[in-house]
């Protein structure tokens, strides 16, 4: 089905299942309740989760593949994001040109930091995208300030009067797809349970499954085989007459897209920019995304990027009052000594909990979470069919 | 293409580009304005190449991808802070002449060490508090380094690049937020000892007229604690057997083996070795600048940069390169060069790094075939 | 006639003259083999062939075409291809994958955008590459790791991905070093074959005098970086100067 | 769970239909029933607490988020009021706002604009928080006021010093009551040409950010405006953590003073690396060299020790001021948590209480009217002395404190000592101020969302 093996295809349902079901299973929890805290169905969250979903299929699109680790693609997503607003403040206030604009300006970008960059491999590489990135991040930052804004970054103002806009006076221009507002939600009640649909989180979804059919496609297409050939052995490459070159600038400008494609998405749902979006951490959080989740497979890097936004935006909010409603119905000392042990975990100390499990997963799970759901499907596996473990399952780790 | 490769006419290049940049920018702006630059370009330098000497020990040689050298530092510099809190200890005295925030009747800190050693003794202790960590921080640096070779990095050797960035990131995240925890995120101030404060003025000495070319004394004991360090490491490195071993192993880990050395061991020391460096370049940095729990992150990407623009795997290229950085970095600075070139202090390392690394492919003296793929 | 054809190849490093006034030529459709001792310039050659290295002086003409100056993929687009020492294949991939990026290059050409085809729908590859595998005898192990392979397989594999660019002139660079015996008889026989039924020009760095001896029908003795002779297999068996290179002066 | 958090998603409980049933979606943009954003409707109103928690200025955002929890026990009439007790507006009550319960919900600006924004929205559309307060920067404070003037909510920034908050980018939502660069500059300037004369020479050395800009365009013109010379103005990078190579070449320029327009991290070394160049101890010009840092801040400058000394600057507030407002705040924060507040947490309390009495003085929750309550409002009693709260560009005017490094500090929190309160109108200023945006910059029109 649509050019996709039943493997490929059945992924490619789960995904658009859990992506348009997303409302549903983010928000597990009655609101009210305790458990409410860690409910993710809001808006903003979901948008996150998809956008920087995309973010990460896409820089994964050049790691996973070609094995080239750039440490500098969050350049693409910001200059991708200012490429797009600058769209909205001047041309129109519709999301679509924008995001077009957005992925056109970080392809352009890619390409003259990928030509350049990728005469070397290696940490060279990285070093020398770490080191582009760092420049746009610092030159957005100062000296570039009357075109990025600088530390306040851009935002929609109430005088800014795009060509093709019809604003009144003083209005303050939102962004929109065909007049329909990417702010606007239903709510729907079930019981105690409440969940939103928003518009912009559906634009950012739709256009997510796109790019993860795409990336599917890419994979499974002989364009995707060169790539991995191009990591596992670039001499037999070139003895076999394929110019690795043109190889990897394709896949650094399409993963660069796929950044400017986020941005724009960030744009168009949320109006502002700001220099930090560039940064090196910025740069580091996609590829811990890809390596958490899993490099080199498909559902690997959106697993990655969910659980990386997923922590920093419902864990930091804990405070220590919420800790102590969870534990009130324990006994006073009980209660105390459950809050200290566990409020340095959370709250302002979200960060510990992220490098716990950085370093967890690592260690227990190589390969990342896929490979985590790998082990943890064969272990369901066994249990059913209570054969003694096999020495596949051993095997399944890889080695190197 | 040999030669090329040596690492003599590296130098001779960089020596050559150098003196044509240091004669150019004294026609732009005058001979004292350069010699200040090269003397903050050295101290500046200093820390940088000290950082990158125990990260190339550590990740150009072992080819262990740490993003948690930074981390190192850190804790190195919060050695530091330790003690002088230790010495600090205090018992609280009520002095009812004066009220404090609340009103309430002020209680002074009178540290324990002005019992033990009296007054004026006890102040000298606290005073020379850096200095004193450096010993409290060889051990507590060494321990950790070999912890956390021991205990973590040690079964990463043979896993992707990729692993070894997730869990030393994560590493560095877990050290940096224990001391947030205890030190809270604020920067915590850790003078040099009073005889160091005020600075030499290297102008009048040579015969200019003062305040011309002034120098922070602490900023002069850091470029030459830093000059020794580097000279114990290479020196170590040349002339012991372990250093000939390590060496040896660098380039060839399998033979080595195969002589029935056990390189693992003698890896794990240099990974204590490297975090004595990188903690030591921490404790002496901390009248510098004061420390807070981030300031590994601020050098972790310097420092990998400047390895990097070193070679991978060359340990002089590490320290070349440090300085180099520090240099073009202080000459940036200068009001007269932002004037024709507004935003270039921004930029300007990463500049530098991308020339080099496009004109000289493995960096100044790079090994070929080390991380390169 | 010539399809290969070394003219005056000079390639000096520092001090150390590697190539001295090299010349040489490859009729088309035979076995040639450069055999001399350890040293004498044997890849060094082979790599000023395939564009690794560039000459100081002379020239090298493929099929009446210079090769020098172009890159490896280029003057593989050319039709030449090399089988390395210790075998260059693609060990992420499978070994299907392995056999079917020769055919894309050779389809193809050095770089197609092909991103959105699948990979499954290229029937005239994975047909040409089935084909291929199977004429290797490797069918059975088309969806291995091609890592996983052992030796001798990853070698055959390696001979099937530059013959299925049906390369004019196919460059062995000691391909049974460090094989057991019954290995480099198979490899042996593998190549015979090659040359018998498919066309292709041979040219064979080799040390085993067993290999050479089975496959050549000419042969160049390279010593100190010149060619001492150029001879039948037949004559170079006795040739003085060649038993002097090989034995030092003790002929 | 005794007293679980009511949230708008809790209230839905209460409102939801009898039943399991679906009940009928409904579209909370244009066409909602609702008069305005996230109007409260049970016996509770949740507010946002945006600090950051982590990266460099994590302390200053604890601080804040402490003033903030004891401004809801007072306004939920706990603890001993505090300044409530002192404040001019007698509409608080102690029960909560408009009698409703005061609860909050706490996030994580990282000091990223990015993480700022989408912490605000997470409150806002997950928590149903009717005000967004906090925040430690600029940056932040200028992209979460975006948010809420998008979004419908009111937005009282925390500290956040540069002009463009209330000046280029002020919005019709969005209300400050720390001061600014502007007023640092006017405050400073005559105090300085008393103890420092008039005939200087002055060195700048800028953080290269909007903030820096604003800061020592203020200071420079208010300095040049009473005769000093500016000699050199040099941009320093935000990410700079050595200042060594910019503080060496000042006393080269000819220059006798040295400004440091930093803030934070940087203020901390910069200040550090010149003092250790031992320019403090030099002459020129035939007068003693001096150091300049515009805007205090008091747990940062911590950070600089002993550096501080005799060094002048200027400070929203002090918890050495010895007004009753002060004084109560002092009281009841240093008796709640054992030391004294800091300029951050003392202008985010303040903030939570004005949002608080705007609202009970316009009987409503609306934004709109809020705003109305809050523009032009003139208020006393909040340790600043006699405040406005202008109407044009809703920034707050009141005296400015002009401080200096204290020689011998009683107690680690004892660093600062107060030289003079400058009184409100020297640094008052026209809504259409060059520095402040100019005639273009417009607030908008206020935004209740729904």
């Amino acid at each position: 089905m649509f050019g996709l093996n039943k493997k490929d295809f059945n992924l490619f349902l789960i995904v658009i299942a859990l992506t348009m079901l997303a409302p549903f299973i983010l928000n597990p929890f009655p609101a009210g309740s305790g458990m409410a805290q860690f409910n993710a169905g809001y808006p903003d969250l979901m948008q996150r989760f998809v956008i920087f979903g995309i973010f990460a299929i896409g820089f994964n699109i050049l790691f996973g593949l070609t094995g080239y680790l750039s440490f500098g693609h969050a350049a693409f997503l910001g200059v991708g994001s200012y490429g797009a607003i600058w769209m909205m403040k001047l041309v129109t206030l519709n999301v679509i040109p924008a995001i077009i604009m957005g992925v056109i300006v970080s392809g352009v970008f890619a390409l003259a930091i990928g030509f350049i960059s990728l005469r070397r491999s290696g940490i060279y590489f990285s070093i020398l995208t770490l080191a582009f990135a760092q420049m746009s991040y610092a030159l957005a930052y100062s000296v570039l300030t009357p075109i990025t804004g600088g530390e306040t970054g851009l935002q929609i103002k109430p005088t800014d009067r795009p060509i093709f806009s019809n604003l009144e006076e003083g209005e303050i221009g939102r962004a929109n797809l065909f007049g329909l507002d990417m702010r606007s939600s239903y709510e729907l009640e079930v019981g105690n349970w409440a969940f939103t649909f928003n518009t912009g989180y559906y634009i950012a979804a739709i256009v997510m499954i796109l790019a993860f059919y795409l990336s599917i496609r890419i994979f499974r297409s002989p364009f995707g085989t060169m790539l991995r050939a191009v990591k596992s052995n670039q001499t037999r490459m070139n003895y076999t007459g394929l110019n690795a070159r043109p190889y990897t600038l394709a896949a650094f400008v399409i993963s660069g897209m796929y950044a400017g494609l986020a941005g724009g998405l960030l744009v168009a749902m949320d109006t502002q920019v700001g220099p930090e979006r560039m940064f090196w951490t910025a740069s580091g959080e996609v590829v811990l995304m890809t390596i958490l989740g899993g490099a080199s497979t498909l559902i690997g890097p959106v697993l990655g990027a969910g659980l990386i936004k997923y922590m920093e935006n419902i864990l930091s909010k804990i405070n220590k009052d919420i800790l102590h409603q969870w534990f009130a119905f324990l006994p006073d000392g009980i209660e105390d000594f459950l809050v200290t042990i566990v409020y340095p975990f959370i709250g302002k100390g979200w960060h510990l909990t992220l490098g716990i499990i950085f370093m967890a997963v690592v260690i227990f799970l190589p390969g990342g979470l896929v490979e985590g759901g790998k082990r943890f499907m064969d272990f369901v596996k066994r249990k059913k069919s209570k054969t003694p473990p096999s020495d596949e399952s051993a095997q399944s780790t890889p080695a190197e | 293409m040999f030669k090329s490769g040596t690492p003599l006419t590296s130098l001779a290049i960089t020596a050559g580009g150098l003196i044509g940049f240091f004669v150019l920018m004294i026609g732009l702006v005058g001979v004292n304005a350069v010699l200040l630059q090269t003397l903050d370009g050295l101290s500046k330098g200093s820390a940088y190449a000290m950082i990158a000497l125990g990260l190339t020990l550590i990740f150009g040689t072992l080819g262990v991808v740490n993003f948690a050298h930074g981390a190192l530092f850190m804790i190195g510099a919060f050695c530091a802070v330790t003690l002088s809190k230790f010495l600090t200890l205090s018992k609280e005295v009520v002095d009812e002449s004066k009220t404090d925030f609340l009103g309430n009747p002020l209680k002074v800190n009178v540290p324990y060490v002005n019992d033990l050693f009296g007054e004026a003794t006890g102040a000298t202790i606290i005073d020379w508090a850096v200095p004193l960590s450096l010993l409290f921080a060889i051990p507590v640096m060494i321990l950790v380094g070999i912890v956390m070779e021991r205990g973590l990095i040690k079964h990463f050797y043979k896993r992707p690049h990729a692993d070894q960035i997730l869990v030393t990131f994560g590493l560095a995240i877990v050290l940096q937020e224990i001391i947030k925890f205890y030190y809270g995120a604020n920067p915590i101030p850790t003078p040099a000892p009073s005889a160091f404060s005020g600075s030499l003025d290297f102008g009048a000495l040579i015969g200019m007229d003062p305040n011309l070319i002034i120098y922070p004394y602490w900023r002069i004991i850091y470029f030459v604690f830093a000059a020794l360090i580097i000279g114990a490491v290479f020196a170590f490195l040349q002339f012991t057997t372990f250093g000939m071993v390590v060496r040896a192993g660098m380039a060839d880990r399998e033979t080595v083996q195969l002589l029935g050395i056990n390189i693992d061991r003698r890896f794990t020391l240099m990974f204590g070795l490297a975090a004595a460096v990188a903690g030591l370049a921490g404790v002496m940095y901390t009248p510098i600048n004061s420390p807070n729990y981030h300031m590994g992150m601020d050098f972790l990407v310097l420092s990998f940069v400047v390895v990097v623009v070193g070679g991978m795997g060359s340990l002089p290229g590490a320290v070349l390169a440090g300085f180099l950085l520090g240099i073009l970095e202080s000459f940036a600075s200068m009001r007269e060069i932002l004037d024709v070139l507004p935003g270039i202090n921004q930029i300007i390392i990463y500049l530098v790094a991308i020339i080099i690394l496009l004109t000289r492919p493995r960096g100044l003296m790079g090994k070929k075939g080390v991380m390169e793929e | 006639m010539a399809i290969l054809e070394v003219k005056n190849v000079n390639k000096r490093f520092g001090g150390l003259q590697a190539l001295g006034d090299v010349n040489l030529s490859v009729e088309e459709n035979s076995v040639h083999a450069i055999i001399g001792p350890n040293g004498a310039g044997k890849s060094t050659l082979l790599n000023c062939l395939v564009g690794k290295l560039t000459p100081d002086t002379g020239s090298v003409m493929f099929d009446g075409q210079s090769v020098l100056g172009r890159k490896p993929y280029e003057i593989n687009q050319m039709g030449i291809s090399r089988v390395f020492q210790t075998p260059e294949i693609f060990g992420d991939l499978t070994v299907m994958e392995n056999m079917m990026i020769p055919i894309f290059a050779k389809r193809d050409g050095a770089f197609r955008m092909h991103a959105i085809e699948s990979t499954a729908n290229e029937k005239g590859v994975i047909e040409q590459a089935e084909s291929m595998l199977e004429d290797m005898s490797m069918i059975d192990k088309q969806h291995m790791h091609a890592a996983a392979m052992s030796r001798g397989d990853k070698r055959r594999l390696e001979i099937g991905m530059c013959l299925a660019q049906e390369p004019r002139l196919l460059l062995l660079d000691e391909p049974t070093a460090g094989m057991a015996r019954a290995d480099t008889n198979n490899t042996i026989d593998l190549l015979k074959q090659i040359s018998d039924e498919r066309n292709i020009t041979i040219a064979i760095i080799e040390h085993d005098m067993h290999v050479v001896f089975s496959l050549a029908q000419r042969i160049t003795v390279l010593a100190q970086g010149t060619p001492l002779v150029e001879d039948t297999p037949d004559k170079i068996k006795g040739h003085p100067k060649v038993r002097e290179a090989y034995l030092g002066e003790s002929a | 769970m005794s007293n679980s958090r009511l949230t708008r998603r809790g209230l839905l409980k209460t409102s939801a239909l009898a039943g399991a049933g679906l009940a009928l979606p409904t579209i909370f943009t244009a066409s909602s029933a609702a008069a305005f954003t996230n109007e409260p409707t049970g016996s509770s109103v949740t507010l946002g607490f945006n600090v950051p928690q982590t990266g460099p200025y994590a302390d200053e955002g604890a601080d804040e988020l402490r003033a903030y929890e004891l401004a809801v026990e007072h306004l939920n009439g706990g603890g001993d009021g505090g300044m409530m007790n002192t404040f001019s507006s007698k509409a608080l009550q102690g029960n909560g706002i408009l009698g409703k319960k005061v609860e909050f919900v706490t996030g994580d600006t990282q000091t990223k604009s990015d993480a700022a924004r989408a912490s605000a929205k997470s409150m806002i559309e997950k928590d149903g928080a009717i005000m967004i307060t906090g925040g430690s920067s600029s940056g932040v404070a200028v992209a979460v006021q975006g948010l809420c003037q998008e979004a419908g909510v009111i937005f009282m920034a925390g500290l956040t010093h540069s002009n463009d908050t209330t000046g280029k980018d002020r919005k019709a939502n969005g209300f400050r009551h720390f001061f600014n660069s502007y007023m640092s500059g006017a405050a400073l300037a005559p105090v300085l040409a008393n103890a420092y004369g008039t005939d200087r020479k002055a060195y700048h050395l800028t953080a290269d950010y909007n903030w820096g800009y604003t800061t020592e365009e203020a200071v420079k013109a208010s300095t040049e405006a009473m005769g000093w010379e500016t000699v050199a103005a040099v941009k320093t990078p935000l990410t700079q953590t050595d200042f060594s190579s910019y503080i060496a070449p000042v006393l080269q320029s000819g220059a006798d003073t040295l400004v440091l327009n930093h803030y934070g991290g940087n203020m901390v070394n910069s200040l550090t690396n010149a003092v250790q160049f031992g320019l403090r101890d030099k002459q020129v010009n035939g007068k003693d060299f001096q150091i300049i840092v515009p805007l205090y801040s008091r747990l940062m400058a911590k950070g600089a020790g002993a550096n501080v000394k005799g060094i002048f600057g200027s400070t929203n507030w002090h918890w050495t001021l010895t007004d009753e407002g002060s004084k109560a705040f002092v009281k009841s924060f240093g008796t709640k948590y054992g030391f004294p507040p800091s300029q951050a947490a003392h202008t985010t309390y303040v903030q939570a209480l004005l949002y608080a009495d705007a609202v009970e003085r316009a009987g409503s929750f609306n934004p709109c009217a809020v705003a109305e309550a809050l523009e032009g409002f003139e208020f006393d009693g909040m340790g600043n002395g006699k405040t406005l709260y202008r109407a044009d560009d809703h920034q707050c005017f009141k005296d400015v404190l002009v401080v200096k490094g204290k020689e011998n500090p009683d107690s680690e929190f004892d660093l600062l000592e107060i030289v003079e309160v400058t009184p409100v109108d020297q640094v008052m200023y026209a809504p259409d101020h060059p520095q402040m945006g100019g005639p273009e910059a417009t607030l908008g029109t206020c935004n209740a969302g729904a």
